[in-house]
Formats: C-alpha cells, structure tokens, sequence
C-alpha cells in the first residue's frame, strides 16, 4: 500500500508540475487552459493520496468543473488564443524572484522540524469534515455563511460586469 | 465488492500489494467496459427501433433478424470511415476531444450499484464522484469545439457547454433533497435506504432530476448542441471515422449512466422481489430508457434562450424550494416516515402549477390547454402508436402505389400512337426533349428521341401538349443511377421500358388505375 | 523511500514558484488568472498535507473555504476581463495601464 | 396608570410624524388628507391621555407621580437615564399644549386647505407637539434640551412652512438664529451644572440647589444660563425680536407657537427650573425686572402696529413678560425670605404657570380669529378692514371674549390669573408692579383698538362679499372645522380662570386666588376699563382724531413703530460692525494666513512630493506584483537573517 502511495505520488507530483510548467510556458492559451485542467486534476489526486477523498471531489466538481469552465469560456469570448500569451517585459525579475521564493520556501520547508502524527487519519471525510464545519460550538458555521454570501456578492457582479448595456 | 476484494486479497500473495491492488481493479475495468460496450449497442438498437415504433416506423430490420445486428453493422462502417482531421484543426485537441468526453461517461460505471454485490468501487462519495466526473466531459466538448477550427463546432460547444454548466444546479440540487433523506453519499446506501423508492418522497426532486439529467445529456428535447436545422451538427460536426464513434458511444454510455443513476437514486435500484437484484436494476433501466425515447420522439426540441430560461427561472428555483422543504421535513420527522409522500406528491403538484404561473416561455403565459393538456395528448398519442402496426412499407419488398395522376419520373412512350409531331418537344420549358423525324410513307415516323430526367421539370406540359395519346407521365418514382449520363434515355430504352402510365392528362383513364396506398389511412368521418 | 510531508509541502513549493513566475511574467491577463489560481491550488496542497499530517481537519476546512474564494474571484475576474476586452479590445496588461498617475 | 402613558403621550406625535413622512408623503401623497386625520388622531389621543394624566396627577398626594427611568447611555460611570416627570406642572402643561394643539390641527384642516404642502405641514406640526411634549416630559436636562432643541428647529420649519417667500425663510433664519443666542446660554449652563454637579436630573438639581451645595456664582451664573435660553425661546428683551417676524408662517403655526408650544417652553423652563432660581436672589431679580420690562415694553410697540398678526405678537410678548414677572417677583419675596420656601415654590409656579394656562387660550383665539379675518379678507392690514362683525359674527364674538379675557375684565380667565401676579408684585416689588399696572392699560388699549378696527365701523377693503367663491378671499364667515376650534377656545377662555389650577399648581396658601381680596382687582379693572374707553373714543367712536394724535407725538410713534430700533441695532450695528467688520474680519485674517498659509503649505509639499514620486506608479500591475513579492520575500529572509 505504502509503495503504491509513493508510486501515486511520484507520478502526480511530476505530471502537475510538468503540467503547471506548461501552463506558464505554452503560448497557445486554450491549450494551457487544458494543461490547467490536468494540474487540478493531479491536484485532485494528491489530494486523494492525503487521504482528502472530499477534498479530491470537490476539486474536480469546483476547479475542472467550474474554474476551468468559466477560464475557457473567457478564453474563447476575449478571442485572444491565437495571438497566444508571450512573456511580457519583466519575465527576467518574475523568473529571479520565483526561484528566489522556490530557495527560500524549500529551505524553509526542509529546515523545519514539522510535528508528524504517525499513522493514516480516519476515512471518510466527509463526515467528519461536515462535523468540523458545523460543530455546535465554535465551528465555522459564521465564516461558511460568509461565503455563501461572497459568493452570491460575485456571481451578481459577475452578471452586472458583463451584461451588456 | 466482494469478489473483488477476495481475488486483490489472493493475488496479494503472489506480486506486490499496490500491484495485487491495481491489477484486479483493471481487471474489473475491462469487465465493466465491455458490457457497458454490449450495452450501449443495446441501447443503439433499441435507440433506432424504439423510436421508429414510436413514429410507427419499422425501424432497422435487416441486419439480423429483427434488425439486431444494426449497432454492430452501424460500428463496422463508421470504424472503417475514413479518419479526417481539417488543416484549420488543432491537431492533439481534436484528437484528445473525444477520448476526454468517452471515459468520464465510462468512469462514472465505477460507483453504479448493479447489484448489492456488483460495485467496482463503492465510494462512501459516490453520488459526489458521479456528479464531479460528469463535468469532465465538459472539458471534452469545449476541445472538440475549439480543436475543430470550425464555427459551427465553436457555437454548439459553447451552447452545450453553457446547457450542462446551468444544468448541473438543479442536478446537484435535487441530489440533495436525496441525499438529506438517505444520509449518506454512498451509491449503495442510497439504494439500501430506498424501502420507498424515493420518486415518491421526492417527486419534485425527481421530476427535477430527470429533466436535468436529460438536458445533461442534452437528449431531445435538450438536444440544442446537435440542432442539426441551425448548427448542421453540433460540437462533432468535424468528426469521423472512430472518433466520431467515440463520440456517439460516450453519448449512449451517458444515456445509460443517468439510466442507472435515476434507477439508483430514486427508482429503488435493485430492490425487488423474485428475480436477481441485477435483472431487477437492468429492468428499470430499460424502462427509464424507454420514458427517454418516448420523450424524445415525441417533444419538440426547446429555442435556446428557453433552454436557459428553464433551467434557471423554472427548474433552478423549484430545486431549491424542494431543497428546503425536504430539509424542513428531515428536521420535524428525523425517520422521514412513508406517509410524508402523501404530503410530497400534492405538495411537488402544486409548486408546479404556481410555478409555471412565473414563467413566460413564448412571451406568453403558461396555459394548461397548451403545456399540460397538450403535452400529455402528445405523450399519450405517441404511446399509442406504440401499439400500432408500422404505417411504412418494407420497400422495395413492397411499393405503394401513387395516385392516378401521379406525374412520375420517367415518361411513357406509345411509339405506335405517336406521330412524330414533335409539340412535345416545343411545349418543353427546359428543351430537354431531343427529337428527329424522317418521313415514311405516311407522315412521319421518330429517327431519334432523347430525353434528359437529370433536368426534367415533370411539368407535365409535354403530356398536355401530345394530340394523340402516345405519351403518359409515369407511375415510378424511383430516379437513380450511378451516372447523369444514364438518366438520358433513348428512344430504344422507351420501348423497351416497362409501360406504367399514369393518368395524368388523361381523366377518362383515371377509373383504370390502381388505387392508390397510403401511409396513414384517412380519417374517417364521424 | 516513503513519502512525508516534505514531500508534498515543496511539490506545493515547486507549484507556487511556477504559478508565481506565470503570474508576473505572462502579458494576457486570462493567463495570470490561470497562474493565480495554480498558487491557490499550491496552497491548498500545504493545507491539506498540513491536515494529513497533523491528524487534524481545520486544514482542509480552510481549503475548502479557499476554493470557495477562488471561485468567487474567477467569476468576478473574468468578468472583468471580458468588460476591459469590450472597450479596450485587448487582454494584454501591459496595454491596460490607464491606473496611474 | 401605566407608565406606558406618559410616552406615549409624546411618542404619539412622533409616530404620526413618522408615518406621515415615511408613509403619506412617499407614497399617498395623493391622498394628503391622511396626514391631517393621522396628526389629529395622534395629538386628540394625547389629549385624552392628558387628561387621564391630569387626573392621576390630581388624585396622587403631592400631586407627583412616580414614573421609571430608563438608562439611555452609559459613558464609563456616568449613566444618562431617560425618563419622565409627572408632577403638577407638567400635567397642566400637558393639558395646554395637547388641547390647544388639537384645536390648531382641527382648525388646520381648513386653513391649509388645498395648500401643496399640507402633508409635510402636518408632519411638522406633529413633530412640532411632540417635541414639546417631550421637552414638558423631560425628567433631565439633556433631554429637555434635546427636545428644546427639537422645538427650534419644528419653529424654523414651521415659519418658514412657505420657504418660497423670501420674507419667510429670513423670518425662519432670524427666528432660528435669535433663539440660538439664548440657547448657547443655556448650553453653557447645563454644562457648567453638570461639571459642578456630575448630574443632568432636574430633581436633583433641585435638590442640591435647595440644599444650598449648589449655590453662590455657580447656581447665580447656572441660573442666568438657564434664563437667557429661556429669554430667546419666550422671547423676552433683549431677543425679541424673532417673535414679530415670525407672523411669516401660516397662522395655525403662529396660534401655536404663541398659545402653547414654542414661547410657552421659555416660561415652563423657568418655571421648571423655579427652585433654582428661587435660590438666587440675583438670578430671581434679573428674572422678574426682564419680565416686567419687557410687559411693558412690547405693549408700546403693539401700539401702533398695522398688522393685526404683529399686535398680537407683541401682545404676546408681553404676557410673557408678565409670566416672568410672575414667577420673579414670588422668587424675590422667596429669595428675601419674605414667603416660606415651601409655599413660595408652588406659588411662583401657580402665578406664572396659571397665566400661561389663561393666556394660551385667549392668545390661540386671538391668532385663530386672526386668521379667519384673513381667510376672509386676504390681508391682516388693520387699515382695510373694519365693519366686520357683520360678515363674520362668529369670529367677530370669539375674538370680543379672547380680547376681554387679555385685558384681564371680570369674569373672564385673564382676570384670575392677571390679578395673582398684579397681587403678588404689589407684594414684593412695587415698581414692578407700577409697571405691570401701566401695561394693563396699554394691553386693554391695543387690543380694543385692534377689536374696533377690524371688527366696528365700515369696511374699508377692497375684497367684496361672496365674489370668490371657492377660491380667493370672500367677505363670509370661515368654514365649520374653523370656527367650531374657535367656539372651544372662547368657551376655555371665559371659564378657565374658574378651574382650581392655581390651587392644583401649587398655590396653597390662602386667600390668594380669591378675587376681589384686596383693591389691586379693582384697579387692575379700573385701568384696564379706562384703556378700553380710550380705544373706543379714538377708534370706535372718533371722538378724538387718532390722527392729530400721532401728528401731535410723532417722535414717540414713530419710535414705536420702527421698534425702538431694535432690528436696525441688531442688524447695523451689532452684526455688520460688531461682528463683520471686527471680529469676523479678524478671523479672516486669521483664516486665510494662518489656516489657509497652513494647509495649502501641507498640500503644496504633498503635490510636489507627489509629482515627484508619482513615477513609482507605472499601471503595470506585473510591476506591482513584483513589487509586492520582492517585499515578501525580503521580510522573510529578514526573518530567517534575524531570528
């Protein structure tokens, strides 16, 4: 089982990074807007190495389903794919202060002594996920409701931005 | 699943874990593949023949005997059709496209509850896995759209795209209602839950969920992405060959996948007595198939600004108030007891009724004559037919007869009335009648008669204009050839032809002729 | 060579890195959201390792809510991108720069 | 009775308030006939409550009743509580002016008749009664001054009702402006009781007051505060002058604000405020010599006014001035120690408060008879009136009774409450009441002469009998819903000088309100008559020219009749020079070296840096970003380096 998660791992870890790499590099806009779809996708399936099979669906059903929906969407309406996405005049500093970040966040990372719990968590999530949101005292039940209000704030202004005159 | 788990258990004492663990699972995969496979050409057949009893057609029936043999046939010809990618393509999109769309329909088989013992894998998410996979095939349209180079492709993956996106919310919504009910997101614990088949505590949900479902598919009536009359064919029109059939089959493999998630979800699954659970599973199946195809032979297709405004203003809302009222149901009777159905039913009734009140598909109120009444006088009419014997002729076995005065294709020639007058010829709007006389020893005879059918009128004028009765429109209606140049037919090809009259121009001949066969059988009068 | 928590907190790294770079260094504005939002997804890989990790749910709690934010902000992003596109007819950020001084 | 009651009674006005212009005007105002039924519903349910209150009060021993208080705000220790006194004087305040209120609303209703504004002109009223209210109410002088405030600003609304008129809207800033000069008095005085005391509550302001804590220059000073707000709002000398202008409104608005609810609130804040003043012999005597001074000095004005509005005005001044005199002269005799405390305070307050009750009666007459000669003849100039006792019998009788009732002639309610304070001057300061008795004469003169103008002789105008029909000016009677008002007040003012209120007030002492007890009745009677026979030989009879007259003391009219110069001093001389040309100027000076030197200092070297840094700001949002990530990441290292 073990080797199989390692395996598991390895394999997404390499193809999302290939995948987000592709993103960044490829000209063609519509095409790393499919490369982003495959890098969620992974996501999704690192996450179910974690254990987050909830998590895992939920970033299937919201980024591939719905991110990368509304991205290809714009990316079809702005007709911008064929002129392409070139690097623009500050590729030089982005490329210093990503590695820069990629140092500075790798050695944070590996000079950490991180308290490990041994041991694989409870599956399924979804309940227990569900209890941590909605526990009767001091769950989230103030920020989720937030949220349900950003998000029908956005989905408005989203429809007032666009909607033609 | 058991067995699965038992042959993973046993092979895990011969390789290693993660292999003794995958390899069963493909195993399975490739099982379930094929019979999904078996299925969809089940579904084909039953696709061509049912709709065809539905008009009161015949249907395939001549590859095998009842026509079974038509999905193999139909997958023979398209897999060796040849595979066309145009220049302005965008080649690995048009080539991933349909694969893309083809295995999420596949994968969502995984979590379906065949029977108690026939899950591949029963995800304690299943319901959520289903509903997330479906929006893969998203993806899948919009590259087959945008990797064909073609407008009409890029319009219906953008209309089909925009269809399932809003689609999906009353969808997942009207999951919900189930799932507060059943309390658990596992494909089989929804079934096991299901003492009442939850189309009758959740009728709304129900009636929601399969509408949704159906424009998912985007099957009639939803079926705007393949408007073949506005957008010739839809996000596929650039396909063929094995990637066209990549897209037809993910098209029946998600026709069956909602078959089953319906059957699940709110049908019982394979609850039932007497027969094994999966018989019982494929029955339902087939039978919200068959509800399908019944709908689809008999509604028109929706306008596309209706399309939008169904799923948000008439199916959106009603999904959410459902929502409520179940959750409002679960917290007064936490046993959610049978008896609450005699609530929902009327309750889910009335919400439609008031509901369709708001909303104003034609610019008009909804009526009950014309949405009710008269949906229902449809759905009963094509029901009926079901029972009818096929109103079309098994041709060329048999031909129906035309009527008296049918202007055929080809005309009659008498050579021994004709008198080589040639008014035929002058009468001729198009001049297609080529004919030369010589004299004989009484008048004139014909020296050369040529007639071009690839530009015939079949005006009739010719007829009309013969003094004596030497030419007839024909009785034939079949005008074909492998050439133009064999639809000239010469003076030796008159003679020899077989002579067929028609009436036309001719009243006095009219009693002579056959009568005439029709298609429908008329009306008689009251 | 089992598979720890490093592991996946510099994959998260490494994904961040990339999408920081994309953000900064691409010219249309559709791509730097893309980028943006593979940041967030390199975030919320942290935060679910940290919660696999830790035996402990408030991680995936925040990404949830994180994916619930990153998908008001595509809305709302692409929306305003398709009105610049209206009345600029161009995606490109070095050509929208009317913001200053 | 509940405590509920008394809020209501102030609360009521506001709601009707309230949905007047959140409800009728918004929305029905198509129906604006609404907001008149909702403002006399609310203000008759008042009164009904009123009487219930007055009743409660009378039964209650002391004549107190005890209400909650409700703290209204906490700041650290100090608690503001908000709540209500019920005692005497607050019921029969109660009584003024929520019956004189609804007999104005009701009169109302056929004044404003038609008028474009007639629902934002109820809302006002309702708003105006109900700050009074709640000004009657308040057991704390944050919240008198509130509701003091409140009436201010419903009096500048209400003046200024027809903003159109330029006249009018000056009349509602000038009436604004001169009240805020005494109101900036009382200010500082509830201020400076508050920094002595640390309390806001009337009672036990009171209380340390009597107890002599409170006392000396504060309680002196506090006192005078208090007074000079009460100087603006009662429009006593020197801020009088308001009040004349303030005819600019619609008469309703003036009957109310004479009668009941504005001017009335400067006597009731001393009278309220009485043992306090009683503690001060300085602050009592400032009191009663303003008082008495300006009795008689607003009469000289009124004496030679054309416009029946200003006669009454000044009329008006001028009781108040005898309201003061009033409440002074007890709180001499008390101050002296010439009157036990005990019995001093009530009495100040009966003789003071008990004229307000008498006079807010016949003064409301008076503006309403007023307004129904003007309804009639479209004018309040005397000189083109005249004969209309005719035309009008109804106004002409209630107009008679209101002008007996103000001369003070037996046995109308002016005279009781006349009498009490002619007896208690006589009593404790005899000039004033030489100047009291003086302005009897002069009260009975103005007013008859008024009377015989309007109402004797021929008709001088130029509106003729039944011409308009249902628009313009007609020589008629008013309608029903105005002179019914008119009957009810003229009925109060015959009979209210026989009700046991002076007794209810607090005047216990015996003997006292027995009229004819001493000769100052006779008198007052005998001065008051003989004003009256000089207006009717000069006006009603001719025997003498009126106008020889006022040929023969030119200066001394003419000095009336400009108002002592008053406006002109005010306008020329205090605020052009005094305060334009000297003060302001200097704060000019001050405001465009310094402040202005200052700021456009600030802005310059913020415009300059601005312009110099602005480059930063390239509209590249990359830019930006890598800005904003540089600065990330060097924190970060920053941290690493350090910790």
């Amino acid at each position: 089982m073990e080797t199989g998660l390692t395996i598991a791992f390895w394999v997404l870890a390499v193809v999302s990074v290939a995948s987000a790499l592709a993103v960044v590099l490829l000209r063609d806009v519509f095409r790393a807007a499919l490369f982003l779809v495959l890098c969620f996708f992974t996501v999704a399936g690192i996450y179910i190495t974690l254990s987050a099979d909830f998590l895992a669906v939920a970033q299937i059903l919201i980024y591939v389903g719905a991110v990368a929906v509304l991205i290809i969407f714009a990316i079809m309406l702005t007709r911008e794919a064929q002129r392409g996405s070139p690097s623009g005049r500050f590729r030089l500093p982005a490329f210093v202060l990503a590695v820069g970040f990629l140092i500075t966040m790798v050695l944070v990372v590996t000079g950490t002594d991180w308290h490990v719990i041994k041991g694989i968590p409870n599956e399924p999530t979804t309940s227990s996920l569900a209890q941590t949101l909605f526990n009767e005292d001091g769950g989230y039940v103030l920020p989720f409701e937030i949220a349900a209000a950003l998000l029908l704030a956005a989905l408005i202004g989203a429809i007032v931005l666009v909607r033609e005159k | 699943m058991v067995v699965l788990q038992q042959f993973q258990d046993w092979l895990a004492n011969y390789i290693p874990s993660w292999l003794a663990y995958l390899i069963p699972l493909f195993v399975a995969f490739v099982v379930l593949t094929v019979f999904i496979l078996l299925m969809v050409m089940v579904f084909i057949y039953l696709e061509r023949r049912g709709v065809g009893r539905f008009q009161i057609r015949r249907g395939p029936n001549r590859a095998g005997p009842f026509g079974i043999l038509q999905p193999v046939a139909d997958t023979i010809k398209v897999l060796i059709k040849e595979d066309i990618v145009p220049t302005s393509a965008d080649r690995w999109v048009h080539l991933l496209a349909p694969i893309v769309v083809f295995v999420p329909a596949l994968v969502i088989f995984a979590v379906i509850p065949f029977a108690p013992t026939a899950i591949v894998a029963d995800l304690n998410i299943g319901i959520l896995y289903i509903v997330a996979i479906s929006s893969l095939g998203v993806i899948g349209i919009f590259m087959a759209g945008w990797g064909s180079g073609n407008k009409y492709a890029a319009v219906s993956a953008m209309r089909s795209v925009a269809q399932m996106v809003s689609y999906e919310i009353p969808l997942v919504l009207s999951i919900a209602g189930v799932l507060i009910i059943a309390g658990s997101l596992s494909m089989r614990a929804i079934v096991e839950a299901q003492n009442v088949p939850f189309f009758l505590l959740q009728p709304l949900g129900f009636l929601i969920f399969f509408l949704a479902a159906t424009a998912e598919i985007q099957r009639s009536p939803f079926d705007l992405a393949e408007a073949e009359s506005e957008i010739v064919a839809g996000y596929n029109i650039e396909y063929s060959g094995i990637k066209f059939a990549l897209f037809y089959l993910a098209e029946y493999t998600h026709a069956f996948a909602v078959c089953a998630i319906v059957t699940a979800l709110f049908l019982g699954g394979w609850n039932g007595p007497g027969l094994p659970s999966a018989i019982w599973f494929m029955i339902r199946v087939l039978l919200v198939f068959g509800v399908l195809l019944w709908l689809r032979s008999t509604l028109p297709r929706f306008r596309v600004d209706q399309l939008m405004a169904f799923a948000w203003k008439g199916l959106f809302p009603l999904a959410v108030i459902n929502l409520f009222i179940t959750a409002g149901e679960m917290i007064a009777f936490p046993e959610f007891p049978r008896w609450l159905l005699f609530v929902n039913i009327p309750i889910a009734a009335i919400l439609i009724v008031l509901w369709s009140g708001f909303f104003r598909p034609a610019g008009e109120a909804v009526s009950f004559e014309r949405y009710g009444r008269g949906v229902g006088k449809g759905l009963a009419l094509t029901f009926r037919h079901l029972f009818r014997p096929p109103i079309t002729v098994q041709y060329p076995e048999e031909r129906l007869t035309p009527a008296p005065r049918f202007r055929g294709n080809m005309l009659v020639w008498d050579e021994e009335a004709c008198i080589a007058c040639r008014a035929c010829a002058r009468a001729c709007p198009v001049s297609i009648i080529d004919i030369e006389t010589k004299k004989a020893e009484k008048g004139l005879t014909v020296e050369k008669l040529e007639i071009d059918f690839g530009r015939c009128l079949f005006c009739g004028l010719c007829v009309e204009a013969c003094p004596k009765e030497a030419l007839f429109m024909s009785r034939d209606y079949e005008l074909a050839s492998y050439k133009r140049g064999q639809l000239v037919v010469t003076k030796e090809q008159f003679i020899a032809a077989e002579k067929r009259p028609s009436a036309y121009g001719y009243p006095e001949r009219e009693a002579e002729m056959p009568p005439q066969t029709l298609l429908a059988p008329p009306k008689e009068k009251s | 060579m089992t598979v720890g928590l490093e592991h996946f907190l510099v994959l998260s790294a490494v994904l961040f890195s990339i999408g920081l770079y994309g953000a900064l260094a691409k010219r249309n504005v559709v791509v730097i959201l893309i980028c943006i939002e593979i940041m967030l997804n390199a975030v919320n890989i942290a935060l679910v390792a940290f919660s696999r990790y830790g035996h402990i749910l408030t991680g995936q709690v925040f990404a949830i809510f994180i994916m619930v934010v990153a998908a008001a902000e595509v809305a709302i992003g692409l929306a305003i991108i398709i009105a610049i596109y209206r009345s600029r007819e161009t995606v490109d950020v070095e050509k929208t720069d009317l913001m200053k001084w | 009775m509940p405590s509920s009651v008394p809020l209501a009674i102030f609360l009521l006005p506001f709601l009707s308030f309230v949905i007047i212009s959140f409800v009728i005007r918004p929305f029905l105002n198509h129906k604006a006939q609404l907001s008149g039924y909702i403002t006399i519903a609310a203000i008759g349910t008042s009164f009904a409550l009123s009487l219930w209150v007055l009743a409660e009060a009378m039964r209650a021993p002391g004549h107190v009743l005890s209400m909650p208080a409700y703290d209204w705000l906490a700041i650290g220790d100090t608690v503001i509580r908000f709540g209500v006194t019920v005692d005497s004087l607050a019921a029969v305040m109660l009584i003024v002016v929520t019956g004189i209120s609804f007999l104005v609303q009701v009169y109302s209703q056929g004044y404003m008749h038609g008028d474009p504004g007639y629902s934002r002109y109820f809302a006002f009223m309702s708003l105006f009664t109900g700050s009074m209210l709640g000004l009657v109410l308040a057991s704390n002088l944050l919240f008198l001054f509130v509701f003091w405030e409140g009436v201010g600003l419903c009096s500048y609304l209400l003046i200024g009702f027809w903003f159109h008129r330029p006249a009018a809207a000056r009349a509602a800033t000038k009436a604004f402006l001169v009240t805020r000069i005494g109101d900036f008095g009382f200010l500082v005085a509830i201020l400076l009781l508050y920094s002595k005391t640390g309390t806001f509550d009337i009672g036990q302001l009171h209380e340390l007051a009597l107890a002599g804590v409170l006392g000396g220059t504060t309680l002196t000073w506090a006192a005078i505060g208090i007074f000079s707000g009460a100087i603006g709002k009662s429009a006593q000398f020197p801020l009088h002058t308001w009040l004349p202008d303030a005819m600019e409104g619609p008469t309703p608005v003036s009957a109310l604000i004479h009668a009941a609810t504005m001017v009335a609130a400067g006597v009731y804040l001393v009278a309220r405020m009485f043992p306090m003043f009683a503690s001060s012999e300085q602050a009592i005597t400032t009191v009663a010599v303003i008082g008495g001074f300006t009795a008689i000095f607003a009469a000289t004005m009124g004496l030679v006014m054309n416009d029946i509005k200003r006669v009454v005005a000044y009329s008006t001044i001028s009781q108040l001035g005898y309201m003061m005199l009033g409440l002074g002269v007890v709180g001499i005799g008390v101050a002296k120690g010439a009157v036990p405390l005990e019995v001093g305070l009530g009495l100040g307050v009966a003789v003071g408060i008990f004229h307000l009750f008498t006079h807010a009666f016949f003064k409301a007459l008076l503006f309403l008879g007023a307004g129904s000669v003007n309804h009639a003849t479209g004018t309040f100039d005397l000189r083109e009136m005249g004969g209309l006792r005719k035309a009008m019998p109804w106004t002409f009788a209630t107009f008679l009774i209101a002008s007996i009732s103000l001369v003070g002639i037996w046995p109308l309610s002016g005279f009781y409450s006349k009498e009490g304070i002619l007896t208690q001057a006589w009593d404790h300061q005899r000039a004033l009441f030489v100047l009291a008795l003086l302005t009897v004469f002069l009260t009975a003169f103005y007013i008859f002469r008024v009377v015989f103008l309007t109402f004797g002789g021929e008709y001088r105008g130029k509106v003729h009998a039944h011409n308009g029909g249902a628009h313009g000016p007609s020589l008629r009677e008013s309608p029903l819903v105005m002179v019914a008002p008119m009957v009810v007040l003229a009925i109060m003012a015959g009979v209210a000088g026989w009700l046991p209120i002076g007794k209810f007030l607090g005047a216990e002492a015996e003997g006292y309100f027995h009229p004819f007890s001493s000769a100052i009745a006779w008198i007052s009677l005998l001065v008051g008559g003989f004003g009256i026979f000089l207006a009717y030989a000069l006006y009603g009879a001719k025997w003498i020219s009126a106008e020889l007259l006022r040929q023969r003391f030119a200066p001394v009219h003419t000095l009336f009749s400009r108002k002592y110069w008053f406006d002109e001093l005010y306008e020329r001389v205090f605020v052009f020079k005094v305060l334009l040309d000297g003060v302001f100027a200097l704060f000019q000076w001050f405001d465009t070296h310094v402040v202005d030197g200052l700021v456009n200092g600030i802005a310059g070297g913020t415009v300059a840096s601005g312009s110099a840094i602005r480059r930063l700001q390239t509209g590249q949002l990359q830019a930006y970003g890598i800005a904003i990530f540089f600065g990330i990441l060097v924190i970060a290292l920053c941290l690493a380096v350090f910790s």
